[in-house]
């Protein structure tokens, strides 16, 4: 389907949202680097799923959203964090264990959430966040509220009963939510060749009634477009849509994964397609940023990467003293 | 004797607070919570499969609807996982919401939200959120529904962390330990038993919270402690009368809320009258009562026992369709009767 | 979607099919005719769900599936049991709770199974025998045999995750299996107007790239044919198919129902689209079959269901002795 | 001493038929089962998320897919309820299924499968069909996977009747017990915990069978009785030799098979030992040692108890991340030595 909106200003046209696009994809990039390295060095602990590779469908999505708008995100989260503009130092302390992280060290890479930026929530559930979004768009919906929820998932997500209990709820209710699938082609091993017998996720969304877009997830301005449409309608009570990303990720499903179920020229071939660097061409060559304009987000990102380690590293480490108390909220009334 | 002095000693029949009382049925005085905590509160509203017009598949959201309006009783399609991760999401965005599930044995369908979700979210995110959300649904047997409709699976929430539980067996304890649900931050789960929905006992009409995590002596005597949940507290309660003219006298101790589970009225009473028969309606293999006789064993309370625990429970099998078989596989008044007869006499 | 293969014998022009399929609705009417007035006079004790209105689509479907294909039915099974062949005297003592009934009296009307006539079991669980329907499949390709699965649900066991991930994997392993879908306007008292957000379930099939088609339920001819062709494509090891036929029932959803979600006029209506009724008409009309002998197959069915009753009215009630011995299989091994 | 006599005496390390020993760590030993039982019988087939070419999540399928073929070692969508409901409708139809479900917490996503079908057919449908699968799926805590990866479950699956729940604690077991579950023709939980996955010890070359429900007593000793389950029977171990060094003597029963549990070498151990602790990772509140308890408190061992029975288990809280958390709230080596020493000392 294509949107009723006239096409917005695309983000590499503007200097401002150009700029906002590329320290969100750069910080993503960057910090995903830095938790590989952490990892490879012994220094951090439990598993990762990295998401170097797509930026561009995190950043796109979240570009527009307001700070009062939710999202719902997946095991693959850190980049939807970055993007929705958590701090990057308690996610880094969080990693790490550390006190001051945004669990407390309690959670981990797969259960940061962070009300602040409206963000409810990784979830090391696949597809366990879905119908939790559709919840929290029927409480903006009660509350009489504009607020809209995206949700992230993956492919492998859509084959999940809770995938289609979720869509259906949403569309009978026409509820303020946009199902953001993020097909990097694989489950875990197990490609989409194999796992659907449909060309596109987003065919999916007739089932339930419901619009369905599929976009490059490696140009940010293409999810940009079609997530906006989407949340346009949403605000203005339309209901939801459902919008793949088609995209890839670079590294492996998590540390234990060797990479046997796919080619090196695969990987590599998408490498090429690198959502960071077509979007830096793209506003180099329309003139909406200069070479060292470029090269100063390069350079801030990874200072402030470095700036949420270290302070992150001094941090102290996770109490366990309260534990017993923390399991259940206090009762209040 | 030192019962009587107990807090938990106080009958819950009578108002703590001196308010007008009516008979109520159990499925009245569940909706007369659910109808007085929408009122008070905005954020509270109802879903679930049939609840609307339909009134609810045990009849207990009956006029809801007609009162509240098919958006805050919200009829659902046939989606448990869905309906309970719904829920989730609304409470974290600051609703109060009541989740319905026709029979107890398809939380099955919904397990991961209610599970790896809801119990989990406030202490795995950091305290960040929250899950103020109830969970309603009625347990067990004896309407002749068969294994997949008679489940009783309250030890399986009981042994989540993060999971408040309550069985309420009164109309009155109905009424108050779901008002307590709503009021609470956490994620609770009313296990309500079919058979109770249609007796009826006295009910405050004001909104009385009963507090989670207290349990009550229902009954007190000399020679036995029976501790039992559900619709086994009528049954065991029955049965003492019956004891009684047999000049045996048991006290009976209802836990009301099985996690957090308050054990003194338990370990004090079984003190008091060194035997303890315990009785639940689910298979006895790592069930609650389990964990009650745990708790006794491991307590000062095993120096004072006069004779081994019993667990009077339901058999380990499913639950049968044919109505002779249905009763013979779970505790009834007479087996109660002669469990209770045999410890007593037998120590 | 249509079929790819050229419409055989209809039902109603062949005398014996004829026969067969009026039979088989007749039995289905009164049986459950019959199940209704025990219950009535208390003599029959649980819940109990009637197809009476629906004869059509249970006995269209299975008309002309082989002994060794299998079915799973649901709560409201009875008909689909009888149209695949089973005992009625063995149904009417389970439903009285009889050791001779079906179960042994430990199932009871949604728990009823005959392997003789490979019917996989009625279910409780809405949706819950669908992914058991594409196992059977699964094994069925496995070992190398050209056997079938039917799968009846209704409408509402289609917003069940059961449904979407059972389709899912029939479709990516392409098995053996026809989804059929009695769609009756109802799940309990919730009208698929307010629980899909389509026109039609058969829709649904798009989302897992199996074909799809919607027939009119109460025409038992047209059941066969879209059932057939699906059975065909199924046994060539063309996969799934997923056939919704539109349906109505005429009592209320189980003994508790009050119909207050509904009104008298569009039961009224749906009475007037009887399937027996029309299928008589169309046989007489074509003159395949006369007035006695469908009198003589009408008289058959009474017969025959108070042959049933009495029968099974006459056997011992079921035996709770060995009732601990009956949870596991014994060990052969 | 009575208890050298008893059957369940004999230590399953060492082969009943004398047949060749080879070190091989618990995954190899699991491997090696499936691989055996897929050659031996056509009907066994394997399923499961990445099973395939992958190797499965913790690497157990491993060599399967290269050796049998994606037929038999078959990669599924993430579908738990649709894999498992596969695996029931295979099992009705003369296959034999073993089903890898990658983390226990997604049980969660299947348990009507597991629970409203599987574990009910047999007995629901009179007989008429049975369910011979087998549900292999990895437990526990250690990994830093944080709360929804890190669950043990084994209670839940214990408290449903029609289902036989095994727990590996040895490589010899891990590959005997699976063999015994993949004969049986009803449904088998086979719990594997990820912490073993990479022990190693003896393992008959041989398919040689350790059959279900039998419990085994690993360590004799006369001051105290150790009852242990998965991962915690060998930090149970190594505690009774830190305890022996101290002149204290455990025994160490492991029940391995949770459903139907075989009480007998438990009960005559704390006979002999007059004191029992009771230790598992899951939290204590209504876990499976709370049934052991019960079973000590119902039998004639009690009077022979010289000290309240204890449990040593996980705390009652979600597993969190931070390495340091997440060793807190389960039993490790010096708790059991610390608990063990006080309950000997204290009595
Ligand atoms: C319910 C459930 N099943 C399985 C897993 C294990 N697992 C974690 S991520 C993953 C793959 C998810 O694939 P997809 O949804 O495409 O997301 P991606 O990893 O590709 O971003 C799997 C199988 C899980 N965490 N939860
Ligand atoms: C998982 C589950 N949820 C809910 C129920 C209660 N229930 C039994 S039948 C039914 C309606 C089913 O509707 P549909 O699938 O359309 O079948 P129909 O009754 O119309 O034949 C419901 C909600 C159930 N048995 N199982
Ligand atoms: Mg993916
Ligand atoms: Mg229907």
């Amino acid at each position: 389907m294509t949107s009723e909106t006239p096409p917005r200003t695309r983000p590499g046209d503007d200097p401002e949202l150009a700029h906002r696009t590329l320290e969100s994809m750069w910080r993503i990039r960057r910090f995903e680097e830095a938790v590989d390295d952490l990892f490879a060095r012994g220094l951090m602990h439990g598993t990762m799923h990295l998401s170097i590779g797509q930026e561009g469908s995190a950043t796109g999505a979240c570009l527009r959203l307001r700070q009062d708008d939710a999202i719902t995100s997946t095991h693959r989260g850190h980049g939807h964090c970055i993007a929705k503009g958590a701090s990057l130092e308690r996610m880094m302390a969080e990693l790490l264990g550390k006190e001051t992280g945004y669990c407390r060290g309690r959670g981990g890479s797969m259960h940061i959430a962070d009300t602040a930026t409206g963000n409810l929530g990784a979830n090391g559930i696949v597809a366990g966040g879905i119908p939790i979004a559709a919840g929290a768009a029927l409480a903006y919906q009660m509350q009489g509220l504009d607020r809209v929820v995206v949700s992230f998932f993956g492919d492998g997500a859509t084959n999940e009963g809770a995938f289609h209990e979720a869509l259906n709820l949403a569309a009978i209710w026409s509820l303020p939510v946009i199902f953001v699938c993020e097909n990097n082609k694989y489950g875990m091993s197990f490609s989409t060749e194999h796992s659907i017998a449909i060309a596109h996720v987003a065919e999916r969304a007739a089932a339930y009634g419901m619009p369905g877009e599929t976009v490059d997830g490696n140009d940010v301005e293409a999810v940009d477009q079609a997530v906006s449409a989407a949340v346009d309608r949403a605000r203005r009570g339309d209901g939801p849509t459902l919008v793949e990303a088609e995209t890839y990720r670079w590294k492996g499903h998590s540390k234990s994964d060797k990479n046997l179920y796919r080619t090196r020229e695969e990987i590599a071939q998408w490498r090429t397609r690198d959502p960071i660097v077509a979007f830096e061409e793209a506003v180099r060559s329309r003139g909406t940023l200069d070479d060292a304009t470029l090269q100063g987000i390069r350079d801030e990102a990874v200072a402030t990467i470095r700036d949420a380690a270290q302070a992150a590293n001094a941090a102290p480490d996770a109490r366990a003293d309260d534990i017993l108390s923390s399991v259940f909220a206090e009762v209040a009334r | 004797m030192t019962l009587t002095q107990h807090p938990h000693g106080a009958p819950t029949e009578s108002p703590q607070t001196g308010a007008t009382m009516r008979e109520l049925t159990y499925s009245e005085a569940v909706r007369e919570a659910m109808a007085q905590a929408m009122a008070d509160d905005d954020r509270v509203f109802v879903l679930g499969e049939d609840v609307g017009v339909y009134g609810g598949a045990f009849g207990v959201t009956g006029d809801l609807y007609q009162r509240f309006g098919g958006e805050r009783v919200r009829d659902t399609p046939i989606s448990e996982l869905g309906i309970v991760g719904a829920a989730v999401g609304a409470a974290v965005a600051g609703m109060r919401p009541i989740v319905e599930i026709q029979f107890s044995d398809f939380t099955c369908q919904a397990m991961d939200q209610i599970v790896n979700q809801a119990a989990k979210i406030h202490f795995m995110l950091g305290g960040e959120l929250s899950v103020p959300m109830v969970l309603r649904t009625p347990l067990g047997s004896g309407t002749g529904a068969a294994a997949q409709h008679s489940q009783s699976l309250e030890a399986w929430f009981a042994h989540v962390p993060g999971l408040k539980v309550v069985m309420p067996a009164t109309p009155a304890d109905a009424k108050g330990l779901l008002l307590s649900a709503i009021d609470d931050p956490n994620p609770v789960i009313v296990l309500e038993h079919k058979l109770l929905y249609r007796q009826s006992g006295p009910v405050p009409e004001a909104a009385e919270r009963v507090p989670l995590g207290q349990s009550v002596v229902r009954r007190e005597g000399a020679d036995l402690t029976i501790v039992a949940t559900g619709v086994m507290v009528s049954r065991a309660l029955e049965a003492a009368e019956t004891l009684s003219a047999k000049g045996i006298e048991a006290s009976v101790v209802d836990p009301r809320t099985l996690s957090p589970f308050d054990a003194d009225p338990v370990l004090e009473s079984v003190a008091h009258t060194g035997r303890a028969l315990l009785i639940q309606e689910a298979p006895s293999h790592v069930g609650f009562m389990a964990e009650v006789s745990a708790r006794i064993a491991e307590s000062a309370a095993l120096y004072r026992l006069l004779a081994p625990i019993r667990r009077l429970c339901g058999l380990d099998v499913p639950i049968p369709y044919a109505p002779a078989l249905e009763k013979a596989v779970v505790p009834q008044v007479d087996s109660i009767v002669r469990e209770a007869h045999d410890l007593v006499q037998g120590s």
